[in-house]
């Protein structure tokens, strides 16, 4: 959409809390969210929040069912191919999560053939996963909600996930309990990328200048850290 | 346990709910859609003409041999690319335009339920009493005058079994559309899945619900046949 | 990409899809297939009260998704853990393609058992009369005469039966388990090329059609006695002649 | 009764299918007040015989004039397609199976005809039919749809969808053969009947008690050509030819 | 010839359909190398007298005896479940439409009996086959399947087959009424040449020529009742009742 229009569509998955997810009654939040209805309100648009499996985000895109994507995708070559990305919004790493005292602590193809590692699929994650052990058990869920209700229920020994969302899923909800993280932070800038961005269709690089100027705006006047504040301990943006 | 589908703002009812109008909608619109290329796609296999009969017979073989998620994906993914690059090569300029998931959902769908009811629309004629179109030629009437006199108004009777039974198996695939993210009554159950983490009470709500719909749809049918089928059989 | 180069780079992957196609198939068919005789002979002859759960069953499977009997028993067993542990059922419902083969192999069943109920109720009670009418035994009668009929009669719909099923498992993937339309999703995702969609539209078009060939020349072969050469006119039946 | 005109007249007929010769050149020619009977053994070409005379099969080649309005047909294709329905709508045809609408009642099966192909007025063709099925016996089944009817009753409303539409001639094939014993009687008795009012009729028929008795000419086909034909009298009491002894003694 | 023995006896057979009785006590006694003919109109009962014999039907009163072994039904239940398959084995049936099991051979389906229900050992078993399709003319049918056989072949293939099972006596309900009446023939000869061997038979028949020249008894069923019964030639001659006089005149 020409990014004079008056209202713009913003694409997010809604399955992956805290960045984004649905609540009870039925509405569309989570920090992903926040910050891109802010951008929003800087560029001066009404926006409508449109969810979509992460399967087919890109997809939707391109195929113009929203105008852009904010959804905790990581900026990645491949990716590239087919959007064009702001500025990151947040920088982030993976983790492994291995059930409370599964006492995995090796992390290498030799040390886990055979375990059933999960990740979502379509992600920088289970690509990570793929690449990283051949050998084990892989198994690849449509959604992180479901990569965790079968870790809570068992079916999986390790999964690898964003580091964020893991660290609230963990400590916040109540199956979360069931699982700790594991290891050290995944930062391999070949799969983690430059960071978080929101993603735009290559023809519209005036979107992309104004979200980017948006963002830096509520990064300056401080905007950014409330939301940030409501959600995580650490300032995600700059992962200090 | 109950505060979990209590109606409102706390509560899965209202989610849920509107989940399954967007179901029950997606079906309806679908129907007629479906009905209209069943038809071409009888007539188009019943003609005379080669091409036509072998158009007919590609579609409803292939669809029917292709898994309808399959279908609904390259509907929705694809056709909404084709959609842009069209327009783009027509005029430049063109505003990209919108290509929906229920939109998507309904064209699937209808494609797949065509096929299908094709075949069944062309077995009922064939399955027509070849002795009364030729009672109808024997005092002279024209192919149209059978055709409307004779075989449409039979045709019903032989094809309702079979298009109900099509319209119960699409009522169950609007299921799919929710992994294009329409939000129906599967996509809805998934949802407060993923936040209450009650996957069995939340997927059994469902299948009990889509199973009324399909109870609730036999019920009507078999209303709807015995309807048809007055004067047919003998009354004892 | 072109459509060659998605092939030359991930053949490997589809192929890998397409085997678990034809295994969930395969082995949900076949079990369907040992289960489903006797339980359409129970629909046929037993009492009406013994007939009830099993009508509940087959209404049940047939009138919901199987996108949801999937997901009901792969997540709703895991909020059963506990109690399937205690049975010893965890073991089997821990591994996702185990699920994935139960629903199909209960959808499968509930559908077979129809189709074949359908077939035994059309075999000519002229010719179950006529092994009464020669001394034969009920079970002898189910054997020489009920069943072969039966099954000759069911083997077309029971073809149609497992093109659905396997049609059916390409939902596999909700649950983890990669048949080709997980695989094809995987690809796309990563690709966004919209030819892998066509390539599985092919494989899925090849298994059907070598499956139909199959099918119809087994089914020529249960069918020697209609199908055989020198048929004369049927004379014998003025009735039958002109429906036909 | 008026002098002898000729209602049909078949010339030359041939008939094949696929490879299959079926019928090898057959004529016959039917005049007023004719009643002709067709016999022959199965498979000898009686019903499509019949059937090419109203073009429900087109015939190979040759000739067929119904009431002036004639159909020359070469290789299997007929010259003046446009007459094929003013034929059809001439010539009466009463099924062996009846071949009744199954989804209209005995009535409306009767009044089909007069209303959507001669575009008789509604009620006109209604009283009509009422008067034919009251002729046949059936008064009291004029609502009733076919398959509340007997075999018998079914096969006189066929009969009288025929009349219905004042044919000039009627062909009948073996019209009694699908019914069981008993209930033949009622059906030929209406064909005796029809025949008395001096109908034409063309009757394919194995019963030999209506052939002899009722029909002024008896035709012999055998194998695709006409064996024997005269007058049933002469006919059955001394056989020509030795088919048609074997077929008389095989038949009763 | 061996004197007269029974070899099956019905005494007071009751069979009710619902409420419709059927059959309302009727005994019949049958001696080793009678023919017994069961004339009677369409719904007298005749077909469901027949089966009530081997059991097809269960009686709702009555008692059956086949050579000594009896049954005795009161209620709709048959006191001696057991003896009812040996009772059928005992008993040969030919039925109206045949009954041949479709999905096997003229041989397999002559074969079946013995080798399934008698336990004789196949070579055996086929060998009697070979020679009972070959006394009823169809020796060279021996491998088709019954689709591939005339009516009248089938027809004779079923004779076949229940005198497989070496039967005391052999039922047959309407065997010609389903063919065509150019086959009619060869099944009555067949049948005719049974009852000059002094088989036991007992036959529903339309067939008048059958009735008065073969069989030894003549039973007329009307309204489930036996109404008339004796010689043929007495009867046919002078009927008693005004019914059989009715019936005769109607079916010739
Ligand atoms: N549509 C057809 N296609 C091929 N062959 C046919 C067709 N109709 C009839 N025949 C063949 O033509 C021949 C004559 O058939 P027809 O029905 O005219 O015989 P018929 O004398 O009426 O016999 P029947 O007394 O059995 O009715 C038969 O050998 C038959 O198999
Ligand atoms: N299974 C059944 N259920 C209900 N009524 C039946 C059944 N079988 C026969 N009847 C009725 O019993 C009566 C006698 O039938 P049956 O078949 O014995 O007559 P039939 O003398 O053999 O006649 P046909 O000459 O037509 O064969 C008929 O009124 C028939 O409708
Ligand atoms: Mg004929
Ligand atoms: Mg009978």
């Amino acid at each position: 959409a020409p990014a004079s229009a008056q209202s713009l569509r913003l694409g997010t998955e809604g399955a992956y809390p805290p960045f984004n997810f649905i609540e009870s009654n039925g509405e569309i939040a989570g920090f992903d969210v926040e910050i891109g209805l802010e951008l929003c309100k800087r560029i001066g648009v009404e926006c409508e929040v449109v969810a979509q499996d992460w399967d087919g985000i890109i997809p939707g895109l391109l195929a113009n069912k929203y105008d852009f994507i904010i959804a905790s995708m990581f900026i990645t070559e491949d990716r590239k191919k087919q959007v064009d990305f702001t500025n990151p919004y947040y920088l982030a790493a993976m983790t492994h999560v291995a059930p409370k005292g599964a006492g995995i602590t090796e992390f290498t193809n030799e040390a886990l053939a055979g375990k059933v590692i999960g990740a979502q699929s379509g992600t920088t994650q289970a690509d990570y996963v793929e690449a990283t052990y051949p050998d084990a058990d892989i198994r690849l869920y449509p959604t992180q909600d479901e990569v965790n209700l079968d870790m809570a229920s068992g079916r999986i020994d390790l999964q690898v996930g964003d580091m964020l969302p893991m660290l609230d899923w963990t400590r916040k909800s109540d199956d979360g309990a069931c699982c700790e993280l594991a290891g050290e932070p995944i930062t391999d800038p070949a799969f983690v990328g430059e960071g978080v961005g929101i993603a735009v269709r290559q023809e519209d690089d005036e979107l992309r200048e104004k979200l980017n100027a948006a963002l830096a705006e509520i990064r300056a006047d401080g905007t950014y850290k409330s939301i940030n504040d409501k959600y995580f301990d650490v300032d995600v943006y700059t992962m200090k | 346990m109950f505060e979990l589908f209590a109606y409102g703002d706390a509560g899965w009812g209202d989610e849920i709910l509107r989940g399954l109008a967007i179901t029950v909608q997606l079906a309806i619109v679908t129907l007629p859609v479906g009905l209209f290329l069943g038809f071409l796609a009888a007539f188009a296999s019943l003609s005379g003409l080669r091409p036509l009969r072998a158009l007919g017979f590609g579609y409803t073989t292939i669809m029917r041999g292709l898994p309808e998620i399959l279908t609904l994906f390259v509907v929705y993914n694809g056709a909404g690319l084709l959609l842009n690059k069209g327009l783009r090569w027509w005029n430049p300029d063109a505003p990209p335009s919108d290509f929906s998931p229920f939109a998507a959902g309904v064209i699937a769908l209808g494609m797949v339920f065509g096929a299908f009811a094709g075949e069944v629309l062309r077995g009922a004629f064939q399955s027509l009493d070849k002795g009364q179109v030729e009672a109808g030629r024997a005092i002279g009437m024209t192919d149209r005058q059978i055709f409307r006199r004779i075989q449409l108004p039979q045709l019903w009777r032989f094809a309702l079994p079979g298009l109900g039974n099509l319209w119960i198996n699409m009522l169950k695939d609007t299921a799919l559309v929710s992994v294009i993210a329409l939000d129906d009554l599967m996509r809805m159950t998934k949802v407060a899945v993923g936040v209450t983490k009650q996957p069995f009470t939340f997927y059994l709500l469902a299948c009990l619900i889509y199973w009324a719909m399909c109870v609730l749809s036999e019920v009507v049918l078999a209303q709807m046949e015995r309807r048809a089928n007055r004067g047919i059989r003998r009354a004892v | 990409m072109n459509p060659i180069e998605i092939l030359f780079e991930y053949w490997p992957r589809l192929l890998d899809g397409a085997l678990m196609t034809l295994k969930l198939t395969f082995l949900g068919a076949l079990i369907a297939g040992l289960v489903s005789p006797g339980l359409a002979l129970i629909r046929v002859q037993a009492a009406p009260m013994a007939q009830a759960p099993l009508r509940l069953y087959v209404s049940f499977i047939r009138g919901t998704p199987i996108l949801a009997q999937l997901f009901l028993i792969f997540y709703g067993s895991g909020q059963f853990r506990p109690a399937l542990e205690e049975w010893g059922l965890w073991t089997f419902f821990r591994d996702p393609f185990n699920c994935a083969l139960l629903a199909f192999a209960l959808n499968s069943t509930a559908y077979q058992t129809e189709i074949l109920r359908g077939g035994i109720m059309s075999v000519p009670q002229r010719e179950i009369e006529a092994a009464k009418a020669i001394g034969m035994s009920r079970s002898k009668i189910l054997r020489r005469v009920v069943f072969p009929h039966a099954y000759r009669i069911a083997w077309p719909a029971l073809g149609n039966e497992v093109i659905l099923l396997m049609k059916a498992s390409a939902l596999a993937s909700v649950v983890t388990v990669f048949d080709v339309m997980g695989r094809t999703r995987q690809i796309f995702s990563r690709t966004f090329d919209f030819s892998v969609y066509l390539w599985a539209a092919l494989i899925y078009l090849c298994i059907t059609a070598a499956f139909v060939l199959l099918w119809r020349q087994a089914e020529r072969r249960l069918s020697r006695h209609i199908h055989a050469p020198g048929t004369p006119r049927a004379s014998a039946q003025p009735f039958k002649e002109s429906q036909a | 009764m008026t002098k002898p005109e000729t209602i049909l007249k078949a010339e030359d007929i041939h008939k094949s299918f696929g490879r299959l010769e079926v019928l090898k050149g057959i004529s016959l020619e039917a005049r007023n007040h004719d009643v002709i009977s067709i016999l022959g053994s199965s498979g000898s070409g009686k019903s499509t015989f019949l059937r090419c005379l109203n073009f429900l099969e087109i015939p190979t080649s040759g000739k067929v004039t119904v009431h002036g309005e004639e159909i020359l047909v070469k290789n299997g294709k007929p010259q003046n397609v446009r007459h094929i329905e003013d034929i059809r709508s001439r010539l009466g045809m009463v099924f062996q199976q009846f071949n009744l609408w199954t989804h209209r009642t005995a009535l409306e099966n009767v009044m089909e005809g007069p209303v959507q192909v001669k575009r008789e007025p509604n009620a006109e063709a209604r009283d009509k039919a009422e008067a034919l099925l009251k002729r046949v016996g059936l008064e009291d089944r004029m609502h009733m749809y076919p398959s509340q009817l007997s075999g018998g009753q079914q096969q006189r409303v066929a009969i009288a969808r025929a009349l219905a539409m004042e044919p000039d001639a009627i062909l009948f094939d073996e019209p009694t053969s699908a019914l069981d014993p008993e209930l033949v009687g009622e059906v030929l008795k209406v064909m005796q009947s029809l025949a008395a009012e001096g109908r034409t009729m063309i009757v394919v028929t194995h019963e030999m008690g209506f052939a002899r008795e009722v029909s002024s000419e008896v035709v012999f086909l055998h194998e695709g050509r006409i064996a024997e034909q005269g007058p049933p009298d002469e006919m059955f009491a001394n056989p020509k030819t030795e088919v048609f002894e074997r077929f008389i003694s095989k038949v009763k």
